[in-house]
């Protein structure tokens, strides 16, 4: 077993982004679907900060991770608002019956 | 295999396994415990990387914000009974499939690729450094962020709110704002 | 505003529209207001531009000449001629009824108010432009408004209609910038030696670059600027897109269109192929008095099979515009006498002015029948002349208007057109004066199947004519009787302008 | 009494008789309802002092020794600095004698519409048309140019439309005054290139300016021929000639008065005045076929006016038939007589339509079935219509014979010299059957028993206002022609034919403008003239020898012969006629009825006015809709490229060819939809509206993309 370095965060980052899609796709409730969209940006985030510290010695993609950190905090609020206004309408959080925009 | 290693091993299955739980729970409750274990390894995996900055913000407002709004809107939005109805294993097999052709690809490229990175130096404090750069470097970026937010804000408001007002009203836009003044601080 | 009267008769409506986006979309009247005043500016500043226009030279007059962008060369090149004048009249005329004519509107005020203005401000830019850049500007200003209104305030198929008249005019603006470009980069400035997008500078044919001379290059651009154009006019076979915006447009949209829209294609030709492209102008002679004679025998004969009154109207347009176009080629004919010239040009630009003021009476006409019955279907009506006498009279005149009848103001264009065709092309002039025998024939086929025969028991109830509707139509109608018995108001307008204009393409 | 008058007094004069009538149009349209009586009187009045006018301007010519004076005055209506229009008015001879044939008809006319029309629901619109109608029609007399002439000529077209239209509510109707308009139309399309035509050879539109380049030869041969041929093409539709007659029979649909007004003494006298106008603009090959469309359209007519029942249809193919007469006179060269022939038809014409109205009144209903022994009833009806029916009959001492006499004479005399006896033969049939015709009508509604013993019972004479204009009219039929022949009487003086050659020598051919076009036209009209002396090797003159003066003694002397006997012939045929009337129809020696069972295929001819109509119809009119449908669906399916019709285009296919092409074009537009609308459904089905189906395919995509790139 060689020593830690990049290449481990990345295949770390990799199954989490791919855990993250797959909920994101499979998931029928909205809220777990936010759900996986949260572990697809925290694989985001964990490639930039592993990122900037193996490769670039900079300070920038730490700050590109707080960037994400506070969009997805207000994307969450957002998403999660909408969430309730649906559920107030259909009566369920079910990503499936929310396709009033079909027709 | 050093101790740091080792740390990083065990982080990196606190953030994977739990992740598991978050993709397959039936229960969606159990898959925001679950979340919450995900998230706790990511920012200990940042803290591994030292990034001591961002671990803390991880906790802050991810554990604390985020997650805490999720289980708000977890506990509001759940119909007595209903699980999940269709979990079953059928329809999972055509996003699987994909998942899976994507987690190959980027394996590929992970461990394919020579990334000849240097090894690791030792770790400053970014506290300063972060808050210097946001001021100078990326002021810009930064307003604009503070605008989004503010823009998040008052959409979320606007959405919850109901022609009568009720209390739902309330909560989430308190959940919002326990949010916004996390990331500020 | 005397100075600027060019640049105030254009904006006035946008400041208008501007005005109207900070009123609450609930205070309707409030909207319709400040919409009518807006449009009535620029009308009370058409009169002035009437009154002090010279009649006794062609050369540009109430000129505004500012720099715009000046890296690329563009200016703020306002001016007007006999050309574009009776063509301001009549936009600021038919604006101004129009908003009149909207009184009804009542899905989304505020917008369709709005945008008839911002119309209304791209129709003046386009007929008082003079640098190549700023006319395609307003061209395009034009555009977006118009599909608007007919998306969103138009019939049951309106999103069709309004896409397909967005595609065909968005391709004809295509092969217009194409031909502008082509200008711009073989065009000089006689003073700075650079670019230029002045038309002025363009019409000038000692400052084209020698590509530009070509013989093939100036046919090859001649042409994409006459299709561009023709989409507009619209020329059969690029005509489909009027019908169907026709029919789908409410009331005073189609006035707009048929009565403003319409004359930009033989304006732009008018304006810029002539003068830039004289050669071309006459190498294309035949084919356009060829395609003038299709316009008015197709369009008659299409008419004549409508079952829809404004599909009707709509191509009789079609038919109509073929007059203009007749008469426009037979201008540029080489070796034709002046005398044959002139009358073939006057009255194509006067046809273009009164095809304006009869096709705007029309669907008038058609808007207030609409409104009533619901529908429009001719040979479902049937007897209205006894339940609405007066209504009758109006569209009756409206019609003997549209069929050339003498002693309106069609006749003389008409008239003047074939007095100027046939010298130059006898028998293209023959063949299309069988359109008058067609125009008479739908024309009084609609009218004895909507107004004649036996009252029909439905419209009992229909009420006549109101004060509103008689507003919009007695002033275009009183109009188009005057230039009718008396003709030289418009014609002196615009006489010395087009001597001059085929002074310019006989070289 | 010193009758003399400025030159601008007369002017001024004939400007007040064409504004009179515009004015009581303007009034009564606007301000009809309001008035008391509904602003009849206005009417009557303007008209009346416009037919006082008249007789004043007709009483200067009275005296007026010189037969060319002329009095012209005119302004630039449309000047473009090199193209111009000029609008002028001219009087001379002729206009002074249509002004007051216009005027009368026209004021008695107005009177009598104020008894016949009393009660209509748009009795002031009725005053109005009639207004608008008379004054188009002295625009078309006073004009002094093509121009105004074709202005006029269309609004007459109008103000007739609106008054055969005037019951609109009557399918007939409305069918009647849009055919009129149309065929008009069609005749129109002719006179306006044969306008075009000449503007474009001369540059000019002035008549006199047009006869001294005629004159000069400006214009000649072949194109001259079918320049007027173009004019006398709105001669065909305006006069109602054949083939363009079809209209004024069904004209009848229009109030009585309208028809004694416009369809019989003024308005289809119009082109019969447009061609003796222009006289000198006629070449000698256009007026032989004027000559035999007046000939043959004066028998025809005659003819159907045998079997007719309708008492005004019956009138309508009499008027056909002496319109005939007229236009044939001015084919064989005399256009005075023509114009004599136009001033007393419309005299008793006029005067016939309007008894027929005071019938129709009284009966209540236009068939001559209904009729019969009114005589006793309506006594001043019936006096007036005898003086119209013998006039009209060629009756020896009424308007009527002098002026057909001396057309059948000028025929004859044209037959002499150029050997086309075909339109004399046709003439002198038709005036055998018109006295036929008149007196069976006579028989059949004035005399016998009555038919229908209520409507008998009901009938009653007139008012006033209707008998007053009956008697003005039948003394003018009596009197009008002076008892003498158009060229010894006090006619010859107010049409005397141009002399060409003093007017050339007034107008000196300008050489400015239009150099281009004459020498155009030139090279055509040199080989052309050639022709034309071919077949016309000087005896072209001959034709027109009473147009142009009589130059040779020798004509004179053929002309003379020609005269007396065509006048034997005519007395003669007169006297056959209405003794074969009187036998059939009065003494009932033979019974029509079996006579038409003998012949059942000449009298549905007949009867079916050689189904003109029927022709129509089935070519040109269907001709003109199959096409316009062809059109329209060639727009819809081939230029507009989308289909979305097939239901419209079912039916404009099979109404194309049958069945085939039906089965074939609907098969592949319904073919072209349904797989339009599966690629539709299928495109549909892939838009779930769930953004995870799309997260799906932008995964696989991106899947794909990262392989390919991969791969190749």
């Amino acid at each position: 077993m060689m020593d830690v370095g990049l290449s481990h965060f990345v295949v770390v980052s990799a199954l989490l982004f791919c855990l993250g899609l797959f909920a994101v796709m499979k998931r029928r409730n909205a809220v777990g679907i936010l759900m996986g969209v949260e572990l697809i940006l925290n694989s985001a985030n964990l490639n930039f900060v592993a990122f900037s510290r193996y490769v670039q010695h900079t300070i920038d993609g730490q700050i590109m991770a707080t960037f994400v950190i506070v969009l997805a905090a207000a994307e969450a609020a957002v998403a999660l608002a909408i969430v309730l206004a649906m559920f107030r309408n259909f009566g369920n959080v079910n990503a499936a019956t929310a396709t009033s925009l079909k027709r | 295999m050093t101790a740091a290693d080792l740390i990083f091993y065990a982080l990196a299955a606190l953030t994977l396994v739990p992740a598991l739980w978050v993709v397959g729970s039936p229960n969606i409750v159990h898959a925001g415990f679950n979340l919450l274990l995900t998230l706790l390894g990511v920012a200990g995996l940042f803290a591994w990387l030292g990034a001591d900055f961002l671990a803390v913000a991880q906790l802050m407002v991810y554990i604390g914000g985020v997650l805490v709004l999720v289980l708000f809107t977890v506990m509001m939005t759940r119909v007595p009974q209903a699980r999940e109805a269709d979990s079953g294993a059928k329809r999972a097999i055509l996003p699987g499939l994909f998942a899976l052709g994507v987690l190959v690809v980027l394996l590929l490229v992970a461990t394919g690729t020579h990334w000849g990175a240097p090894a690791l130096t030792d770790a400053q404090p970014t506290t300063a450094e972060i808050g210097a750069n946001f001021m100078t470097s990326y002021i810009f970026p930064f307003e604009y962020v503070s605008l989004v937010l503010l823009a998040a804000l008052i959409g979320a408001a606007i959405l919850i709110r109901e022609p009568r007002g009720t209390e739902e009203d309330d909560e989430a836009g308190a959940a919002v704002e326990t949010a916004e003044e996390e990331v500020q601080s | 505003m005397g100075e600027h009267i060019l640049s105030w008769m254009t904006f006035f409506p946008v400041i208008g529209a501007a005005v109207i986006a900070f009123i609450p979309s609930e205070r309707k009247e409030i909207i319709k207001t400040v919409a009518a005043a807006a449009a009535a500016i620029p009308l009370v500043l058409a009169v002035q531009l009437y009154i002090g226009f010279d009649r006794g030279t062609s050369a540009f007059q109430f000129v505004e000449h500012y720099t715009w962008i000046k890296s690329f060369h563009i200016e703020y090149f306002m001016g007007v001629d006999g050309l574009s004048v009776p063509m301001m009249l009549l936009t600021a005329l038919l604006s101004f009824i129009c908003i009149i004519a909207s009184w009804r509107i009542d899905k989304a005020v505020k917008g369709y108010f709005a945008l008839f203005l911002i119309l209304e401000t791209g129709m003046f830019g386009v007929f008082s432009a003079l640098d190549f850049f700023l006319f395609y500007v307003f061209w395009e200003v034009m555009l977006l408004p118009m599909y608007f209104l007919i998306g969103i305030w138009g019939g049951p198929r309106r999103e069709y209609a309004a896409i397909k008249f967005f595609l065909y005019t968005l391709a004809g603006s295509v092969l217009m910038l194409l031909a502008m470009i082509a200008f711009y980069l073989n065009v000089s400035d006689p003073v700075t030696g650079g670019h230029t997008f002045n038309m002025l500078h363009m019409f000038n044919q000692a400052n084209h670059s020698e590509w530009l001379q070509l013989t093939n290059v100036r046919h090859l651009i001649w042409l994409g600027l006459f299709i561009g154009f023709a989409i507009k006019v619209p020329i059969v076979p690029f005509h489909t897109w009027l019908p169907d915006a026709h029919v789908e447009a409410p009331t005073a949209v189609s006035v707009i269109l048929a009565g403003v829209l319409l004359k930009m294609g033989t304006y732009g030709i008018l304006r810029i192929s002539y003068p830039m492209l004289p050669d071309a102008a006459q190498w294309f002679a035949y084919p356009m008095v060829i395609l003038g004679a299709i316009n008015i025998l197709y369009g008659a004969f299409c008419a004549m099979a409508q079952t829809d009154m404004k599909k009707l109207v709509a191509y009789s347009s079609v038919s109509h515009m073929g007059y203009v176009l007749l008469g426009m080629g037979a201008m540029c004919k080489v070796g034709v006498d002046l005398q044959s010239a002139q009358a073939a040009i006057n009255g194509a630009v006067f046809q273009m002015f009164n095809h304006g003021t009869i096709t705007a009476m029309m669907f008038l006409g058609v808007g207030v029948i609409y409104d009533r019955a619901h529908h429009r279907e001719i040979n479902g009506f049937g007897g209205l002349g006894m339940q609405m006498p007066v209504y009758t009279s109006f569209f009756s005149f409206a019609l003997f208007a549209a069929l050339g009848l003498p002693g309106l103001s069609g006749f003389i264009s008409e008239a003047m057109i074939f007095m100027g065709t046939f010298p130059a092309y006898r028998t293209v002039a023959m063949v299309s004066a069988l359109g008058i025998v067609i125009g008479a024939a739908y024309v009084l086929w609609m009218l004895q199947r909507v107004f004649l025969g036996p009252k029909n028991d439905k419209y009992d109830s229909l009420p006549d004519i109101n004060a509103r509707e008689m507003f919009t139509l007695v002033p275009i109608g009183i109009i188009v009787l005057l230039l009718g018995v008396y003709p030289m108001p418009v014609l002196n307008l615009m006489k010395v302008s087009l001597t001059n204009l085929i002074k310019v393409v006989a070289g | 009494m010193n009758l003399a008058m400025s030159e601008n007094a007369i002017i001024t004069c004939a400007l007040a008789i064409l504004v009179l009538p515009l004015a009581s149009y303007a009034l009564t349209f606007f301000f009809g309802k309001k008035l008391p009586r509904k602003g009849d009187f206005i009417g009557v009045t303007f008209v009346g002092a416009a037919w006082l006018l008249a007789i004043r301007i007709f009483l200067q010519f009275w005296q007026q020794s010189d037969p060319s004076f002329r009095v012209e005055a005119g302004f630039t209506w449309v000047d473009l600095g090199g193209f111009s229009i000029d609008a002028g008015i001219l009087v001379d001879g002729m206009t002074s004698v249509m002004l007051m044939v216009v005027t009368t008809v026209s004021f008695f006319v107005h009177l009598y519409s104020t008894g016949y029309m009393h009660g209509d629901r748009r009795y002031e619109r009725f005053f109005a048309f009639l207004g608008f109608f008379t004054f188009s029609m002295i625009g078309i007399v006073l004009s002094n140019n093509l121009f105004f002439l074709y202005v006029f000529w269309e609004l007459v077209g109008l103000a007739s439309y609106l008054l055969i239209g005037f019951f609109f509510h009557k399918h007939s109707a409305a069918n009647a005054n849009k055919k009129a308009f149309l065929t008009n139309r069609v005749g129109d399309w002719g006179f306006w290139l044969g306008i075009l035509t000449f503007f474009t050879a001369t540059g000019t539109l002035n008549y006199f300016e047009l006869f001294a380049h005629v004159h000069a030869g400006t214009i000649q041969g072949t194109l001259l021929t079918f320049a007027g041929l173009g004019l006398f093409m709105g001669c065909l539709g305006k006069s109602a000639q054949m083939p363009l007659h079809i209209w004024l029979p069904d004209a009848m649909e229009g109030p009585t008065p309208v028809s004694a007004l416009i369809h019989a003494a003024t308005m289809v006298a119009a082109g019969v005045y447009m061609v003796a106008r222009l006289f000198p603009l006629f070449g000698p090959t256009a007026l032989l076929v004027v000559c035999y469309v007046g000939g043959i359209t004066a028998f025809v007519a005659a003819t159907i006016a045998l079997v007719k029942t309708d008492f005004k249809r019956v009138l309508a193919f009499s008027t056909l038939s002496q319109l005939g007469y007229m236009v044939m006179s001015l084919g064989a060269g005399d256009s005075v007589n023509a114009m004599f022939h136009l001033t007393t038809h419309a005299m008793f014409k006029g005067l016939l339509f309007l008894t027929a109205g005071s019938v129709i009144h009284a009966v209540h209903s236009q068939e001559i079935t209904d009729m019969g022994g009114l005589r006793k009833k309506m006594p001043i009806t019936f006096l007036t219509y005898m003086v119209g029916t013998l006039a009209l009959a060629g009756v020896p001492g009424l308007s009527g014979f002098y002026s057909k006499d001396g057309i059948l004479g000028s025929t004859l005399a044209m037959g002499m010299v150029n050997g086309h006896y075909l339109p004399f033969i046709l003439g002198i049939v038709a005036a055998l059957l018109t006295p036929f015709y008149m007196f069976r009508l006579t028989f059949r509604a004035f005399f016998g028993k009555p038919a229908d013993q209520e409507r008998y019972d009901h009938a009653h004479e007139s008012p006033w206002t209707m008998t007053v204009p009956l008697i003005g009219l039948a003394i003018l039929a009596i009197f009008v022609s002076g008892f003498n022949t158009a060229d010894k009487g006090w006619f010859s003086k107010f049409a005397a034919p141009y002399d060409v050659a003093a007017i050339a020598a007034q107008y000196p051919i300008e050489s400015a403008g239009h150099h281009l076009v004459v020498a155009e036209h030139a090279g055509e009209s040199h080989a052309e003239a050639a022709h034309a002396e071919m077949v016309d090797p000087h005896g072209g003159e001959h034709a027109v020898a009473e147009g142009h003066g009589e130059e040779h003694g020798g004509h004179h002397d053929i002309h003379h012969t020609a005269h007396v006997r065509a006048m034997m012939m005519s007395i003669a045929m007169v006297i056959l006629g209405i003794l074969g009337a009187w036998w059939v129809y009065f003494l009932h020696r033979i019974d029509p009825s079996k006579l038409q069972a003998r012949l059942p295929g000449v009298y549905r001819v007949l009867q079916g006015q050689y189904f003109f109509d029927e022709l129509y119809a089935a070519t040109v009119y269907r001709f003109t809709l199959w096409w316009s449908h062809l059109c329209s669906a060639f727009d819809r399916i081939v230029v507009d490229g989308i289909v979305n019709g097939t239901g419209y285009l079912t039916r404009m296919v099979s109404f194309v060819s049958g069945s085939f092409d039906r089965y074939v074009v609907d098969g592949a537009v319904n073919g072209v939809a349904a797989v339009l609308q599966g690629a539709g459904e299928g495109f549909r089905r892939v838009q779930t509206g769930r953004i995870q189906t799309y997260l799906v395919y932008v995964a696989a995509s991106v899947l794909i993309l990262i392989l390919i790139y991969r791969v190749l």
